[in-house]
């Protein structure tokens, strides 16, 4: 399948909080790369303050990258204009990215009135369209966000993501906000789209049994670092890194008693996040970690169908 | 937080320095010329009309002429009275304790007051108490001092004679000035009857000036409690098996009075205002009614020196806010 | 998904009407806004209303009680000043120069303050930082202060007054606007707003200003009552309306000396300027109630 | 229901909320019990009264919330009883809460170290010294390894793990018979949420406390819980213990969320099962079955008449609220492998 969307070597800093005296910047992402094919669900699994968001932002070009570049059909990023057409976003708490004063119709109207130039009733159609594919009528069109349940609103925030016919969506946790039975009708939406036409999608989460059911291929993140991607099939039945593995014995309802206790560890109050350190980005959390993980940072290896970046990872496998 | 501490204080010169600009070029912005207004409206000889452009420097480029003005204003120099031929600050030092008294005593009156109703009235939430604190703390909050002076007098000075009209002391009491403040003065003299007089003189004044303070404080103290009382930790402090006096006076109204100190910090502000309205209204010898008297009389330099002094004073009180807030406030003090 | 339509019942209200049902709800608001709308559809009829010429004097009628005092006139309800002048229609003509100016000098202010604001939450930056350094130090002079000092410079006049009243008010709405747009600008809303394609004016205007109306309408209702006491005090000190102009303030500091003889001259100035202060602070009240989202849970 | 060897017995528990609008109920008719040493979950949506619940047990229900009616036994006496002065003593000290955002569920305004000493102060008069070295002893026994500086540090300066973690230390210092824990992991990370789960199951193990464990996440409950209570607009519909409840769930509801679940779920790309519709408002009558309208097993008697809480089968200890439980021998597709 061809590379729809690619990202080199993205690196992103962000300025500490006091500007005055120039605060330290704060490095978000390091280095990341990515590839998404046309067609499939690429899922992007981190939990909080692993870059997840950070990363959705350039790739939507909501913020420039520091270094690296972004390809669409293996062309670098040109016009703003061109690229919100082609990538379109949806964020985690559609309360919140709904704005509260518009009617639906108006929502949707937006990126139609500013980036295409359809007429009226082209418009007024692709709306109605575009709702009917989200599983909503179109007399709801008239009404106000706050008027939706949560699941309702989530289809909206689809519709708008949908309306221009992009190239690629990036979700950024789009179903944690959610209930349960809720987000199921969503990740069903999700891969509903992505079997009838065929769209790309980028889907961050943090919870990886949702990888299992909608995506092909994953990519693990952690401290803003790429820790492991490949197939699906392949990284979360066997993986290679012991954040990844990690991250699968975290989740619940496996039912196994004494993993649990295993996993109860004296933990430090100062979190390492904040000090300056030299090596693997994980190794204050590892069990495995040693002197080579403090020494140097672990280069991104191929193995057994995937990316890893782990000294240890042979023998993880 | 010394990094703070510093940032806050650093901010404190560039203000500084625009109300330094801002009052050098007020007298620059007025029509007509300026050392004719700076001399008085008597005119002058053409002889001392060049004499004066030399001493004020105006014959000098604008930017020197600011340079200058600053050096002399960081120098204590503020200029001299054209009415009565004193440096403006030596009048100041001379008339500010009289206001400082009174904004003290203000002050105090409207938070002693005001903390424990606004706190009475979150508590209560919609009952009769509420709904009488909140709505005579509205009224407050509405009322024109310079008409709540009057009335003032009209009851307590003209119908009930209880209270003296205008002043600080009675002119039968000599009172040595030390301090400066009355109260302490009489204190230091030993004069009970006149210390009871001057507190006489006092009250009036003292409870215009703190209406509108007493009512600002009351509903911040309002709203920020019921905002408190709100939160989760809230909550949690219950479910420990707090009293509700700990809850509401521990783990509550330390929090609540976070954002109310600094709204008694901004009181600074409204009280200078008050001072001037109150003063006028009751004769008070005070900075307020000395600064109105010199707007009046054209009197530039007072006026020019008398903002300046006013506006840093503003300045400090509220950086003086600001140090207290990061004390108070765990969440930024700790800050890296 | 063909049961997705549960709210089909629900009439579609705009924003606005919903912000109007709540405050329609709150009754005390509701009084301050009669009151208000009392207040100005009698300033404007003041001409049909008032039994005589704000400035007409009856000579043969000076000092006159007000009808509930023994010895007051007939025809001059609210009694007469010391020049003979029906105060009842003094007040009324006043009114029209406090609410007035009242509405001229908001109106001035929010839209100032409203696009500087904007600015230094939009740009940042230098600019920003001088524009807050500009509020600080306008801030920093006690507003009455600021507004004598103005009035010194420009002289003594009604509009003189307005202008520095307008100026005083004017870096409440800058900080106030500029806070709100720098915690709105990175919410999800803008953010998708900006994903689709809205910039510039286009944002601010169509995005932001309509989710940050809120404050801004909270603030124009409490510096309207700010403008109309200033104004007063102003008028009152002489260095605003100066006589025989009707306003509210002059009115009360012309009648001073005959606070003894006659109090009347003196406190129903200042009921009217209360009366007025306080209704639209009720208002606002009720107006902050009403659109502040927090106050529904 | 009232059985004398229960821990904690609700019994018929209502509360109502009254507004502006008129009044609404908020749970109806719940009963739960929880014995020593067991670990009960409630399970259910946003807005199912899960949380509601736990708040009345502690008697923490607030206005416009009333209780209705209903009685909340503990070890024997009815805590409602009480006067709020007389439960105070067993709050905090035998029957203690954790909540689900613990940072902000901490005071910002004092040190973590004061505020866990000040419920061994209130409950158990320690001095401060005594405070001081058993707050270090329960921050180091909730597995914080440098303990005196958590013990010096503001909410503000931990992670929401570490404040979670203090929460624990607070709720079990004075070695509470009965723990309430509400949605405690639902706003940390998976990999915390995973530590904090072993944490409760270990200290509640270790002292033998009942615990109410309240989650919207059904996956969670067989890591933590010996039994299980589903909620569903204001009603419990059903109650039985976690080793049958994934072989076979008898309610309807049940079944329903249990398939909708992505951890239950293996085939990549297969269709997740959902639940159409919304869940009733606040404030909306509903006559009869209250999932009648999102049921896929409906007929006609539920939308006519309620079902009550009762045992599914002569010699079965579940209870279910259903006219048409599911056979508890029926295969359901939600069974875990």
């Amino acid at each position: 399948m061809p590379v729809l969307l690619e990202a080199k070597n993205i690196s992103k800093s962000y300025q500490g909080k006091n500007r005055l005296f120039g605060g330290s910047l704060v490095k978000v992402l390091h280095d990341v790369s990515l590839q998404l094919q046309a067609g499939e669900i690429l899922a992007i699994v981190g939990e909080s303050g692993s870059g997840k968001s950070t990363l959705a932002r350039q790739l939507v070009m909501l913020e420039q990258p520091d270094s690296g570049e972004i390809l669409l059909d293996g062309k670098p990023f040109q016009s703003v204009t061109a690229i919100h057409r082609q990538v379109r976003m949806i964020f985690q708490n559609p309360a919140a990215s709904l704005d509260p004063r518009k009617r639906v119709y108006q929502l949707l109207e937006q990126p139609l009135l500013n980036l295409t130039g359809l007429s009226g009733s082209e418009r007024e159609e692709l709306i109605y369209r575009t709702l009917d594919q989200v599983g909503l009528n179109n007399d709801q069109a008239s009404y106000y966000p706050h008027m939706f349940s949560g699941g309702q609103r989530q289809r909206i925030a689809i519709a708008r993501a949908l309306i221009l016919n992009p190239q690629v969506i990036v979700s950024d946790e789009a179903v944690s906000a959610l209930d349960v039975s809720v987000q199921a009708q969503i990740l069903n939406l999700v891969m509903d789209l992505r079997d009838q036409i065929g769209m790309s999608w980028l889907f961050i989460t943090h919870d990886i049994s949702v990888v299992n059911v909608i995506a092909e291929r994953v990519l693990v993140l952690y401290a803003g670092r790429v820790m492991e991607s490949g197939p699906v099939k392949e990284v979360l039945e066997n993986p290679a890194h012991p954040y990844t593995q990690r991250l699968l014995q975290s989740v619940p309802g496996a039912g196994d008693s004494d993993r649990l206790v295993a996993v109860v560890q004296m933990i430090p109050a100062a979190e390492a996040q904040a000090m300056e350190y030299t090596g693997c980005a994980y190794r204050h959390r590892c069990l495995l970690a040693d002197q080579q993980c403090v020494k140097s940072e672990p280069p991104m290896i191929s193995l057994a169908g995937r990316s890893v970046a782990c000294f240890r990872a042979k023998s993880m496998l | 937080m010394p990094q703070l501490l510093l940032r806050r204080l650093l901010l404190v010169i560039p203000t500084f320095i625009g109300i330094v600009a801002l009052t050098f070029f007020l007298i620059r912005l007025a029509p007509g010329d300026p050392i004719l207004l700076i001399a008085g409206e008597h005119g002058v000889s053409a002889e001392r009309y060049a004499e004066l452009q030399h001493q004020l420097g105006f014959d000098r480029p604008i930017f020197i002429q600011f340079a200058d003005y600053l050096w002399q204003v960081l120098n204590g120099n503020l200029g001299i009275s054209v009415v009565t031929q004193t440096p403006v600050l030596e009048e100041f030092g001379k008339l500010f304790p009289a206001t400082l008294e009174l904004a003290i005593l203000a002050i105090i009156l409207a938070v002693v007051i005001a903390i424990p109703a606004g706190v009475l009235a979150a508590v209560k939430r919609n009952t009769l108490i509420d709904h009488s604190i909140t709505a005579i703390s509205l009224v407050g909050y509405s009322m024109p001092i310079f008409w709540w002076a009057l009335l003032l007098i009209l009851l307590f000075s003209v119908n009930l004679g209880w209270m003296p009209v205008a002043g600080r002391l009675n002119f039968i009491y000599d009172i040595d000035s030390v301090t400066g403040f009355m109260l302490i003065d009489t204190l230091i003299a030993g004069d009970r009857e006149a210390f009871i007089d001057a507190l006489y003189h006092l009250t009036l004044p003292a409870v215009v000036l703190a209406t509108i303070p007493l009512a600002v404080i009351t509903r911040m103290t309002r709203s920020s409690m019921l905002e408190v009382l709100k939160q989760d930790y809230i909550r949690t402090a219950r479910a420990k098996g707090m009293s509700e006096t700990s809850v509401i006076f521990k783990h509550a109204l330390r929090n609540a009075l976070i954002p109310v100190i600094t709204v008694i910090g901004l009181q600074t502000s409204i009280l200078m205002t008050g001072a001037i309205l109150t003063e006028t209204i009751f004769s008070w010898p005070g900075i307020g009614k000395w600064l109105l008297e010199a707007v009046y009389r054209r009197d530039y330099p007072v006026v020019q020196g008398g903002v300046l002094l006013i506006a840093g004073l503003v300045i400090l009180v509220n950086m003086a806010v600001d140090v207290l807030y990061l004390v108070i406030n765990p969440s930024l003090r700790q800050q890296k | 998904m063909s049961n997705a339509t549960s709210v089909e019942d629900v009439d579609v209200l705009t924003p606005w009407q919903e912000n109007w049902y709540k405050l329609r709800a709150n009754k005390i608001a509701i009084a301050g806004l009669i009151v208000l709308m009392m207040l100005i559809t009698s300033a404007i009829f003041a001409p049909l209303i008032a039994s005589h010429a704000p400035n007409e004097q009856f000579i043969d009628s000076l000092l006159a009680p007000p009808f509930w005092s023994e010895g007051s006139k007939a025809g001059f309800v609210l009694g007469t000043d010391d020049l003979g002048r029906d105060m009842l229609s003094r007040l009324l003509y006043g009114a029209r120069y406090s609410l007035f100016l009242g509405f001229a000098i908001v109106l001035i202010s929010l839209v100032t303050g409203v696009a500087i604001g904007a600015l230094a939450g939009m740009k940042q930056g230098i600019t920003e930082t001088v524009i807050l350094r500009l509020m600080d130090i306008m801030l920093a002079i006690p507003a009455i202060l600021l507004a004598i000092v103005i009035v010194a410079i420009l002289g003594a006049s009604l509009f003189n007054a307005a202008m520095a009243v307008s100026i005083v008010l004017l870096p409440h709405f800058v900080r106030i606007t500029r806070a709100a747009v720098i915690s709105e600008i990175n919410k999800d809303y803008v953010l998708a707003s900006r994903l689709d394609g809205t910039r510039g004016w286009k944002l601010l205007f169509r995005t932001l200003l309509p989710n940050i109306s809120a404050p801004l309408i909270v603030q124009a209702t409490l510096s309207f009552s700010n403008a109309i006491l200033d104004i007063a005090a102003l008028g009152f000190l002489g260095l605003g309306a100066q006589p025989p102009t009707p306003e509210w303030g002059t009115l009360l500091s012309t009648s001073r000396e005959f606070i003894e003889t006659a109090p009347w001259t003196v406190t129903l100035p200042g009921l009217a300027i209360l009366i007025t202060v306080l209704a639209s602070n009720l208002l606002g009240d009720g107006l902050r109630d009403a659109l502040d989202p927090r106050i529904d849970q | 229901m009232a059985n004398r060897d229960c821990l904690l017995a609700v019994e018929c528990l209502s509360v109502d909320f009254e507004t502006r609008r008129g009044s609404h109920t908020a749970i109806e008719s719940v009963c739960l019990d929880v014995h020593a040493g067991e670990t009960v979950a409630i399970v259910g949506e946003s807005g199912s009264g899960k949380s509601v619940t736990s708040l009345a047990i502690m008697g923490l229900i607030r206005k416009p919330g009333v209780i209705r009616s209903g009685k909340v036994n503990f070890n024997g006496m009815d805590l409602l009883a009480l006067s709020s002065c007389q439960r105070r003593q067993y709050l905090g000290r035998d029957i203690t809460m954790i909540f689900q955002e613990p940072t902000v569920s901490l005071n910002p305004s004092f040190t973590v170290g004061y505020q866990i000493s000040e419920v061994l102060k209130l409950h158990l008069k320690m001095k401060r010294t005594e405070c001081r070295k058993r707050a270090l002893e329960l921050l180091h026994e909730v597995g914080i390894s440098d303990s005196l500086r958590c013990f010096k540090s503001y909410p503000h300066q931990l992670s929401g793990g570490m404040n979670q973690r203090v929460m624990i230390a607070m709720a079990i210092s004075c070695k509470p018979s009965l723990l309430i824990a509400d949605e405690p992991t639902t706003a940390l990370d998976v990999t915390v949420q995973a530590q904090t789960l072993a944490l409760l199951r270990q200290l509640q193990k270790n002292n033998g406390m009942g615990m109410i464990f309240i989650t919207h996440d059904l996956s969670l409950v067989p890591d933590i819980a010996h039994r299980v209570l589903v909620m569903y607009a204001g009603q419990i519909v059903e109650n039985c213990s976690i080793d049958v409840l994934f072989t076979g769930p008898l309610h309807p509801y049940t079944e329903a969320l249990l398939k909708s679940l992505p951890a239950h779920h293996d085939k990549q790309g297969e269709r997740l099962s959902t639940i159409t519709g919304t869940p009733p408002r606040a404030g909306e009558t509903i006559t009869g079955c209250h999932f009648h309208g999102r049921c896929s097993y409906a007929r006609e008697r539920c939308k006519e008449s309620a079902p009550k809480l009762i045992a599914a089968l002569p010699d079965d200890p579940r209870l279910v609220r259903c006219f048409y439980p599911l056979a508890a021998n029926s295969k359901t597709s939600a069974g875990r492998p």
